[in-house]
């Protein structure tokens, strides 16, 4: 357990399998239904599809263009049927950040669970009012020439960055790519660096 | 609600936390309850926003302190024992049971063979579009103005972004209202925009510079600007 | 700051709750936490406004569930640090003796004559009324409107009453400024109005009928209304 | 304890006689502070100021006028010196309330020390958007064409209610009333009722 999770109440174990036990027996919840969610989430260790998206779209221009203008048919491409993403492009002018300040909405589908500190009063709170000073103790420095445009994920729209291809990426394709897309940089708090350079 | 949950632009909470090579689920029962809320709403015992709301409803101090899994929990369980799919009594005596036997599965005290399950529907939390055909009342650009309200119910008009001006960004169609919907009144759609808001209307003299923030807000949140 | 302890208007937190014949302390470490706090202010290490803003600068989530007097001791306690009148190492240390011995009084672990104490001033918290001369912007009746600011440190303007418009009740004279008090930037001395709001102002639909809320705020607060 | 102390850390005692204890040893707290501070609230069982000058200017229309107008001169009857406070009247048309909706601040002088519910959110939150609501479920209903006067006390001046004088009561005396004068209804929660019928 991490520093954000301080206060486990020591009877939720309890209150969970009591829970369980009784939608089992009442035919809600499938025998194999934790089990599914474990593996759907824990084994599935692909990448992103959210990543694999991004890779696409730093090597091929259209495919950019369909993903920023009509991103279900884009994500389709990759098996996924989500309507309800909205993809936003950072640029030398601008940075993207996505929040969700009343509850934790976040795009599963794409980017995977969301990890604890996006669901903490902290990012919560923060993010709408500085993201400047925040994104700053994240490590990451934004020009103050670059406009910060924050998505608030209020309805159930969800939005995805697409960060800006670094420098040094020139020679790579998409495959190569897709690992160097961290769920960071996908949500606006990280930028994607180019890999390290081999040792020799 | 004015409530706890509504975070934005709130201060006081520290800086954000990263834990190192935080693992998918933490324990076990973190997918459990992941399992459970996802049967209870795809078995059509409660909606995405009754669900929301019976978060919102937590006990403030609770709802600070405890980690996301923890809200689910108490959540789900207030809705499911508020729509009668489980008893205050039944649950009573569960929760006294595995008190007494911490190792136990949560199988061991079911006795009679599982039930039929009814059918589910895997998608019910994003099934929100209604094509209507209602005519969106706002133009991509129109200056608004946000209501200045305080509902006692489920809103999703942050509190930050009451009685401010904006710029209609776009519009997302027509969605189920989630004020209504939380409420058992019904789906109401209406047209979705996101609302464009510069910085400094949010946050007077302390904005930071050259910041906007994009809300996605419903029709009837929103006035005429000017 | 928009801080948890800014409770005016906030849903969540259930009825009223009496407790049958309250004592006036419930154990005597209450009486314990008053008199330190008195110690502190009266001698000097801390006034009433950094007093006030140590207790808004607890964690959110403590703040909400401790008791009043375990507030107190928070913010005593972060303001007697933080001011170097006592210091961690002894504090922890100190601390430690007594969860060790949880039946030994204060004053055990003492083995110096007690020092001479300096002088008092009992009335460190109230005096705050400075007759600077100054006029006040604002005479009875005339429509204000509050500013509409967030900011990071202690203020006494409520969000529940910011960018809202009522009407100067009476002017109280001028007072010590708590915004620039708490923060060691000095007095600032300036006019105190009483302002009275409507609650439909301050509350839109959801208000109650034929009800109005005065609230004590300092002129800078304050823009002319219309 | 009660309801309103569910949470009290079990540490929250060695805490305080740690501070307590230093802040003897570096001559800051007097020996005998707590003692006092405890002979002062808990002995001192004698009625409030704010009763007693309540209950005269119940019976001294001049009295009443000066409570109102320079209550200061009015508290120095009753020995004590007190500038910040204010006195708010009830009336057939107007009922008002007491509150501090950002910390706790209450005119100890003449009320003692505040109760636990006044100082808890629920009681802070609601005062001033539900009033109504509120009283009626704290047992006082307040007539819909009476305007609701709530003061946030929100600077260093202090408010205490006068209340209206019951009916049945136009026999008794100023020290007769002065134990019908409750706290709650100084705060504005409460009416002041008429003594019971004597049992005969």
């Amino acid at each position: 357990m991490g520093k954000n999770h301080p206060n486990v109440d020591p009877y939720v174990v309890s209150r969970v399998r009591a829970l369980e036990s009784l939608l089992l027996e009442k035919g809600i919840l499938a025998p194999d239904a934790v089990d599914r969610v474990i593996e759907r989430y824990e084994a599935d260790t692909g990448p992103m599809v959210g990543a694999r998206a991004v890779a696409r779209a730093w090597t091929d221009p259209r495919y950019k263009r369909l993903l920023l203008d009509d991103p279900r048919t884009a994500l389709a491409r990759f098996d996924l049927d989500y309507q309800m993403l909205m993809v936003v492009e950072n640029t030398d002018a601008l940075h993207n950040l996505v929040v969700c300040t009343l509850c934790s909405c976040y795009p599963w589908p794409v980017l995977g669970l969301p990890p604890t500190w996006y669901k903490m009063p902290a990012y919560r709170s923060r993010a709408v009012s500085e993201p400047r000073a925040l994104l700053g103790e994240m490590g990451l420095a934004i020009d103050p020439r670059r406009e910060i445009r924050v998505w608030d994920s209020s309805a159930e729209m969800r939005y995805m960055v697409l960060p800006q291809r670094p420098a040094g990426t020139e020679g790579l394709g998409e495959a190569e790519l897709v690992p160097l897309i961290t769920r960071d940089a996908l949500i606006g708090v990280a930028d994607v660096r180019p890999p390290a350079p081999a040792a020799r | 609600m004015d409530g706890v949950h509504d975070l934005g632009g709130m201060q006081g909470f520290g800086p954000v936390e990263r834990e190192e090579n935080e693992p998918v689920f933490h324990a076990a029962w973190e997918a459990a309850v992941l399992a459970i809320q996802r049967a209870g709403g795809a078995r059509g015992f409660f909606n995405i926003d009754e669900f929301r709301h019976g978060i919102e409803r937590m006990a403030p101090a609770h709802y600070l302190r405890a980690t996301y899994y923890e809200k689910w929990l108490d959540g789900v369980t207030r809705l499911l024992l508020e729509k009668g799919v489980v008893g205050a009594e039944e649950l009573a005596a569960r929760l006294a049971y595995f008190e007494q036997r911490p190792d136990a599965p949560a199988t061991e005290p079911l006795t009679a063979p599982l039930p039929p399950r009814p059918p589910a529907n895997a998608k019910w939390a994003q099934d929100v579009i209604r094509e209507t055909g209602a005519a969106p009342r706002f133009a991509d650009g129109d200056p608004v103005r946000t209501r200045d309200v305080h509902p006692p119910g489920h809103t999703r008009l942050p509190r930050y972004a009451r009685g401010k001006r904006g710029l209609i960004h776009r519009c997302h169609g027509v969605h189920v209202f989630p004020d209504s919907h939380a409420h058992g009144r019904g789906e109401q759609p209406q047209p979705l925009y996101s609302v464009r808001f510069d910085a400094r209307e949010l946050w007077g003299e302390s904005a930071e510079p050259n910041q906007v923030v994009h809300i996605d807000l419903w029709e009837s949140y929103l006035l005429p600007g000017s």
